[in-house]
């Protein structure tokens, strides 16, 4: 799966698209993006599943679209 | 998802004041409005940590954008008795003293224009995914923070 | 009594979109301002009594109103923390579709652009002699009366 | 003395400036006026002294400013 990586997060991870083997839901992926990029663990970021902001843990398919997004400051 | 709501709010680089003045232009067969209430958000040149901005370099998850737009006009019109709304952000990079947000909202009565319009600026801030890079003049640059006010 | 403050406020005619651009351009220099809050007050072809409102020719009480005007300004300026205000108000006729009240209030965070303007709308709506005759398509008239929204 | 009249009280009064022999106050004039032209005693309007609205009885002079405000309806 592409994990879609914007914002501030993109200096931190190095790359807009990351590769990423499939795990299972949102909290194996956070768990498994903290182990690869320790900065993560103090920053605030929200993750959007299909183009929408989940507050609770959910399941992810090979084609999920998933993005990590930072504070938004827009305006 | 009619064609009208779909359309890109999105705007390459500043949005500027001719623009503007054409969309008030436009505005003037519809003579059943009474009242305009626009938003602007221009880039200010702040000085952090000694060091001034001299451009905001706005990126945005153009998909995600849109979609909540369309949920932000849809709530906006339920809401308020408006005639039209047009809302236009820019991104990439928008110099200090260049415009970056233009809210324009139109209805027969000031309140329902003078309201939507600042309910749509608040949504705009907090739910939009867009983001601010800070550029400063020695080209350093720093994540742009929304604040409430 | 500055000369900045002073200034009449009043316009003959409609108040024009490129007018209004030319005022927003300005303030691209002022880049400690991030935030506009502007109002348009758009003269609509009302129906009364099955008559179609063509115009309305606006008069004041131009020395009373300036002074107003002035009081006006000095409780905004102390209650919000803007950079600057201005405001245009026609006088004479100004037809449906165009614009009579042009107000734009700027600062450096929106909170105060935004409800200065609002408040000043509200003040200029209750506490300015100016009066309205809503002309007919048919050349007869009524006058004018504010709601409150 | 001269009266200011504006809006549509032009229309029941007749002219923009009204000539006006010297009362003693407010209270004074409002009646003279009623008797003169009986229709502003069912219209709103308010007495601007020296161009500030009064509220209570005022005394007036030779050179007082007076104006006859009805309800304002700019913007």
């Amino acid at each position: 799966m592409i994990i879609k990586i914007f914002g501030q997060l993109i200096d931190v991870i190095g790359k807009e698209n990351l590769a990423f083997d499939v795990v299972e839901d949102t909290n194996a992926l956070i768990k498994k993006l903290q182990e690869m990029y320790p900065p993560l663990t103090n920053l605030k970021y929200a993750i959007a599943i299909n183009k929408k902001i989940i507050q609770n843990n959910t399941a992810l398919k090979q084609d999920t679209e998933i993005a990590l997004l930072p504070p938004f400051s827009g305006g | 998802m009619t064609e009208k709501n779909s359309k890109n709010i999105f705007f390459d680089g500043a949005i500027i004041a001719s623009f503007i003045a054409e969309q008030i232009q436009k505005h003037s067969t519809k003579t059943n409005i009474g009242a305009h209430s626009i938003f602007l958000g221009q880039v200010r040149n702040d000085l952090i940590d000694d060091k001034k901005v001299a451009a905001i370099e706005y990126t945005t998850y153009k998909e995600m954008a849109l979609e909540k737009m369309l949920e932000i006009r849809e709530v906006i019109f339920d809401k308020y008795a408006l005639t039209c709304m047009h809302i236009y952000h820019s991104l990439g990079k928008v110099n200090a003293g260049e415009i970056s947000l233009f809210v324009f909202a139109s209805s027969q009565h000031r309140r329902a224009a003078i309201d939507a319009c600042n309910d749509v600026v608040e949504r705009i801030k907090n739910e939009l995914p867009v983001w601010g890079k800070e550029i400063f003049e020695d080209e350093t640059y720093t994540w742009k923070q929304n604040t409430n006010g």
